[in-house]
């Protein structure tokens, strides 16, 4: 017999596949979160895909074709959601606009959540003057709208994709910094990452073995609420035109530049303004669902 | 039977800081204000008192978990200190710690026999299939049978985590369990399992226990040695029949005798002490017991009595006793 | 108390410091002004002679001290653009976004307060339901994209009002919607979990149990309590009107500090931003201590510093 | 000697003051409701102070939460509650707020938290005197003072100012006496009112809910994981068991007599001060959780004397003495 190790986590009774409890997570869904969840699916797929489910190039002009109606408008099945002012297909233009958008949100998010929770930890370890310093950042960040950093930042530091999207990972990290430093002092006052302490562990062992997987749900829950608020802030920027570039092309960018066509042409905004809606909408609703569920303070 | 554990004029001041009016004034809070005593190899000793007495901040002080303002704390002879040296750490081999809360003591995230093991993985202690072959055995014998071996915390009922706790503490086969109200967070019933399972434990396995607790009846079901805190000191130690049957203390006399007893019925009669312990922080010169004190003495209010030994196994902090044990009788009458 | 104001007092300006110090160092260090102004062809007396004009010759510190020192004595700096008073700019641009901000701000409180009660006090029935997903429909909505949507509708399909610009009060209507549902539905839900979170304190049945009928027990013991964590996210509110006029300003052509930004932001307009900056973090700063003064009002628990950790939520 | 509390107590038939019958409630609904009472019948006599003890999650809190209507609208409630004949059962909110605090107050475990802690206490005790007492301005102020001198707050006055937060635990759990008391009931609901409080406080607390109860001639219902705090305080015993009552009796008999293995249980494996050190004898098992019980009587599992039936039925409540009632197969008839 194998040895049971600290990360092995089978139970040899009653195992649970993978499946089966993916199954049953579906199964414990609201109608609405479960169509929620399918969306967000749907959306994933487009993005990873666009390449190969996009009629034509996202920047192919077809200078023949401008401002074609979409099908159901009385446009020709050419362009099944029609073409904007260049004749560039606008559904080619959205799949990849999804797929910058998500690229852009994922990596931040992600991006500031590492921020914060390495952020928490420190304070939670060192305390001190360290912990003083991490709060006042978190406080100072909190306060500001970071619309208004961003805009500051953003118009002085030039716009290549790899700025903008690490300026969009400082968003939201105050508040995984705040979770990872309040649970870690909870866990290190009375609770079990104490107890392993005193057994003579190192912060090492306590820190990856027992604290991360411990407020790794909480973290989750928090991504998943951050997330879409990246996408808000991302399309924001670049609906002002200080986001996404162009050639480039993001949601926002596309509803920005449609603007102008609003009264001749409105379908150039409106299906990146419903992908846009739908998609945040969609994570939130999981988000919020996960948090009812997961959250340590409800159990 | 040998000195384990060596308590010598130990303590802990905090400083914090207290609101007065507009602003706010620097105060020292003395936890744990100059305790000595002494606990042998394989004994007992329960530390009794209500909250904000200080038992917890001692169990910390015993462990090396937190550093001393004052005193030194002696195991086999050898100095415990804060820091988390070599030294520190093969001392947790012998010295182990109980908690209050066993749900908050465990990692949810883990199954319990890998909790159980994890000090012998810290201390690199065997392989990985000697190591898993001693937490079955411990937990075993420890009422945990092999269905359990591989739940989560959460699984479990109160009594079967504080099993768990207790196992994690056993494995490393020390020779001090410090336990910091092991029972309080259980129901009556599982309360006595747990007591009766420490209690074979320490005979088995001739462990020594410094057991902290608020509950007078526990404490004395489990020990060899009672001493009273009260605010920071020891005002009375004694073995527990003594104890209960003839407190000293003016303090322990009125902490006994408002524990309810199921056979007495209301029968009973109970001192009532007037007001609430006073704040840590304002403590006055002389005895911390005076203000609420009915034998109270003008020496009293100017001198502290320190812990007088009266005879081998009775000390007692009283001005009452110091020069003549019965010195104006007054508080042998309350109970008879 | 005193204490307690005083080190948010400190810490209010330590902010302001802070803002003003990253303001300075991120558009002076990030490329040279001269170049973007006078644009990258122009004759390089002509760069040298604009860098000494507006004092960009001498070092960074000399800049950066020189910049507060004018500060402490009410310069803000000129606009490069037009030469008048960056200030002035902007104070001239206020009542605009007052117009708007300030009709969206009490229709949020509103809105926000009253639909989170009701849900918390209807948990768990279909209308909480159906509230909590418009609230998340609302914050999940893009300002730009509820802006332009309404236009479509308002102004465009049904003719009704106008689409942009600021002649009339029809034109207020639009952005003032727009403005205040994102946060009437930020509002809804905190107000709704804070009241979740103090009906099922002990003190609400003893309430309860001491005779009070329902409705006093919500008014006069829950809803104090539940006004604590709210007060925060007011706070907030109060400190980004002028973050949130920035999209809805630029989506509705209103002539407020919102577009004023975005534009100077655009141009590199240096003394305009950090103006704008600065207006920015002292409303801010002076929310978030007026909200640390309606605390200790509330809760007695923060004039004794008991309770200091109330405000992290 | 035993205490009794009131004239009618020693008259034959005890008049009954407020009588619960067939009182269920539960938790949720559909797959995960769960059930936490399961037709508990109770009566409480005028005058008389009744204990109800039981380990945690054995409803004897509920039970009164749940007549009083304080438990919100997750919470299913059925039975027949009679207040001095009257029912109480389904009464509206605003009929039951007339029976809340005036004929019926309860003070709970954690007074700290039970007092609301944006409001002074004296504003606090106010609301209850002008509510019950329809007192307003100085006359409330004068009345809630003299409460707070019944309860034996030194310095009343200075103390109606203060803040919950700013007093201690026994302080505010006079405060929280003296806010029942406001309405004179004729019954209080004691809920653990000592167990957060250290051990010279609570001989305080119990001794001062004797002397208010005997000056006011109400009767007490003393809620209690400790037996030994009923055992000192109370003349009779109700001993709940998983959402059951399991044995009810008077204290003496009681202690005398235990006639469920439960309640047997119960006193030996408390260690008792009075009595000789000795091994305890712990009851074996735990206690099983709400929504899974086993199908006959709760306690079946755990214990010693199970026989036949115990697995198939659960027990009725039968009469073993006068003023004793056991709900085991072993002392039915």
């Amino acid at each position: 017999m194998k040895a049971p190790s600290l990360t092995e986590k089978n139970r040899p009774e009653d195992e649970v596949s993978f499946v089966q409890s993916a199954a049953m997570l579906i199964r414990s869904m609201p109608l609405l979160v479960r169509l929620c969840a399918c969306w967000t699916v749907v959306v994933l797929l487009v993005a990873i895909s666009a390449d190969f489910i996009s009629p034509y190039s996202y920047s192919q002009l077809d200078l023949l074709a401008r401002l074609n109606p979409p099908v159901f408008w009385g446009g020709s099945s050419d362009h099944w959601l029609g073409t904007d002012e260049l004749g560039r297909d606008v559904m080619s233009r959205l799949f990849h606009s999804v797929r910058i958008s998500l690229l852009v949100a994922f990596i931040s998010t992600l991006l500031s959540a590492t921020v914060g929770v390495l952020m928490g930890f420190a304070a939670a370890h060192f305390r001190g003057w360290v912990e003083q310093l991490v709060l006042t950042l978190v406080d100072f960040q909190a306060s500001m709208p970071f619309m208004i950093i961003a805009l500051a930042v953003l118009a002085f530091f030039g716009n290549t994709l790899v700025l903008f999207i690490a300026l969009m990972g400082f968003y939201g990290w105050e508040r995984s910094a705040r979770i990872a430093r309040g649970l870690t002092i909870a866990a290190n006052e009375q609770g079990y990452a104490a107890a392993v302490y005193d057994l003579g562990a190192s912060p090492w062992r306590v820190y990856l073995l027992h604290i991360l997987p411990n407020i790794a749900s909480t973290l989750i829950v928090s991504i998943t609420l951050t997330f879409p608020e990246v996408i808000l802030l991302e399309s924001g920027l670049s609906f002002l035109g200080l986001g996404v570039q162009p050639p480039m092309t993001s949601l926002g960018n596309m509803v920005g530049y449609g603007r102008e066509y609003l009264q001749t042409a409105p379908w150039i905004l409106l299906a990146p303004s419903m992908f846009i809606v739908v998609t945040t909408f969609s994570v939130s609703m999981l988000g919020d669902w996960l948090r009812d569920r997961l959250d340590p303070t409800l159990n | 039977m040998t000195t384990l554990l060596q308590v010598q004029t130990l303590s802990k001041h905090f400083q914090v800081r207290v609101p007065e009016g507009w602003r706010q004034r620097k105060a020292t809070l003395r936890a744990v204000d100059g305790i000595s005593f002494d606990l042998q190899a394989g004994q007992t000793l329960g530390l009794v008192g209500e909250s904000g007495c200080g038992k917890t901040t001692t169990a910390r002080l015993v462990l090396g978990l937190t550093a001393a303002t004052q005193g030194q704390v002696l195991f086999n002879g050898q100095p415990v200190e804060s820091q988390r040296d070599a030294t520190w750490r093969a001392q947790r081999q012998n010295m182990q710690m109980v908690y209050q809360n066993p749900l908050g003591a465990l990692d949810r995230r883990l199954n319990v026999i890998s909790q159980v093991l994890e000090p012998l993985l810290i201390h690199g202690l065997g392989d990985a299939l000697s190591r898993t072959e001693q937490a079955q055995d411990l937990m075993d014998s420890m009422g945990l049978p092999k269905p359990l071996w591989y739940r989560y915390p959460h699984e479990l009922s109160g009594g079967q985590r504080q099993r768990v706790v207790l196992s994690r503490a056993l494995i490393l086969k020390p020779s001090l369990l410090v336990c910091d109200e092991p029972v309080s967070a259980l129901d009556v019933s599982i309360q006595a399992q747990v007591i009766n399972l420490l209690q074979d434990v320490q005979e088995r396995l001739g462990v020594a226990s410094l057991f902290i607790s608020h509950d007078l009846k526990v404490v004395r079901q489990v020990s060899d040695q009672v001493a009273v805190m009260y605010l920071g000191h020891i005002v009375e130690q004694a073995p527990p029949n003594q104890l209960f049957s003839e407190p000293l203390h003016p303090y322990s006399q009125a902490l006994v005798s408002s524990v309810p007893s199921l056979w007495q019925g209301q029968n009973q009669k109970r001192q009532i002490l007037q007001g609430d312990p006073p704040s840590p922080l304002s403590l006055q010169s002389g005895c911390v017991f005076q203000n609420r004190c009915p034998h109270a003495q003008s020496i009293c209010r100017q001198v502290k009595p320190s812990l007088t030994r009266l005879n081998p196994e009775r000390h007692v902090a009283c001005h009452l006793f110091a020069e003549n044990p019965r010195l104006s009788g007054a508080p042998m009458e309350v109970r008879s | 108390m005193m204490r307690f104001l005083l080190i948010r007092f400190f810490r209010g300006l330590l902010t302001l410091f802070l803002v003003l110090s990253f303001a300075f160092l991120i558009l002076r260090s990030t490329g040279d002004p001269a170049m973007l102004i006078m644009s990258a062809d122009a004759p390089p007396e002509a760069l040298e002679a604009f860098r000494k004009g507006w004092g960009l010759d001498a070092p960074l510190w000399q800049q950066y001290v020189g910049y507060f020192k004018n500060l402490a004595n009410g310069h803000f700096g000129y606009s490069m653009r037009d030469k008048s008073p960056a200030m002035d700019l902007v104070l001239a641009r206020i009542p605009a976004t007052l117009t708007l901000a300030l009709p969206a701000f009490a229709l949020k409180l509103l809105i926000g307060i009253s639909a989170g009660v009701y849900a918390a006090l209807h948990r768990n029935t279909w209308i909480d339901r159906l509230l909590i997903s418009i609230s998340i429909a609302g914050y999940t909505m893009p300002s730009f994209v509820l802006g332009l949507v309404l236009v479509l509708v308002f102004a465009v399909g049904l003719g009704w009002l106008p689409s942009g610009g600021d002649a009339t009060w029809q034109h207020a209507i639009l952005p003032v919607i727009t403005l205040s549902l994102g946060g009437a539905a930020v509002l809804a839900r905190f107000t709704r979990s804070a009241m979740l979170e103090v009906m099922g304190q002990p003190y609400i049945r003893t309430a309860s149990a001491k005779g009070l009928v329902w409705h006093r027990v919500v008014l006069h013991h829950a809803m104090p309590n539940a006004a604590i964590p709210t007060l925060t996210v007011i706070g907030f509110m109060i400190g980004s009107l002028i973050a949130g006029a920035v999209v809805v300003e630029s989506v509705f052509s209103w002539p407020g500090v919102g577009r004023l930004l975005v534009t100077s932001v655009a141009n590199r307009d240096l003394a305009v931003v950090q103006s704008l900056l600065l207006l920015v973090a002292t409303t801010m700063v002076t929310a978030n201590l007026v909200v640390d003064i309606l605390y200790g009002w509330i809760d007695p628990r923060v004039r004794t510093g008991q309770a200091g950790q109330g405000k992290t939520v | 000697m035993t205490e009794l509390a009131t004239p009618q107590s020693q008259s034959t038939a005890p008049q009954i003051l407020v009588s619960l019958r067939g009182l269920t409630v539960s938790f949720g609904s559909g797959p995960t409701q769960v059930q936490v009472l399961h037709g508990l019948d109770l009566d409480v006599h005028v005058g008389e102070s009744l204990g109800m003890v039981g380990e945690s999650g054995c409803g004897k809190s509920v039970t009164w939460l749940a007549a009083l209507g304080l438990l919100g609208a997750q919470a299913q409630v059925r039975g027949e509650f009679r207040l001095a004949g009257d029912r109480f059962d389904g009464l509206s909110d605003k009929a039951l707020s007339l029976i809340r605090g005036r004929r019926i107050a309860m003070i709970f475990q954690d007074p700290a938290s039970a007092l609301n802690p944006v409001h002074r206490i004296g504003q606090q005790l106010v609301e209850a005197v002008s509510l019950h007492k329809g007192l307003r301005g100085q006359a409330a102020r004068a009345q809630a003072v003299r409460l707070l001198d019944q309860v034996h707050i030194p310095n009343a006055g200075q103390r109606f100012d203060a803040y919950p937060h700013e007093l201690s635990g026994g302080m505010n759990q006079r405060i929280m006496i003296a806010m029942a008391l406001a309405g004179e009931p004729d019954l209080l609901i004691a809920d653990e009112p000592t167990t957060a409080l250290d051990a010279t406080i609570q001989a305080q607390i119990l001794d001062l809910l004797s002397e208010v109860r005997r000056d006011q001639g109400m009767a007490m219902v003393l809620i209690s994981h400790d037996l030994s705090v009923i055992a000192q305080e109370c003349s009779r015993v109700m001993v709940m068991y998983a959402g059951r009552a399991a044995e009810v009796a008077a204290t003496d008999n009681l202690f005398r007599t235990a006639g469920h293995p439960y309640t047997q249980g119960l006193l030996s494996c408390v260690p008792d001060v009075a009595s000789p050190q000795k091994r305890l004898s712990a009851i074996p098992g735990q206690v099983p959780e709400a929504g899974r019980l086993p199908q006959g009587c709760s306690f079946e599992p755990r214990c010693a004397h199970s026989i036949v039936q115990c697995k198939a039925r659960v027990p009725m409540l039968w009469p073993v003495a006068p003023d004793h009632q056991v709900a085991c197969f072993l002392t039915a008839p």
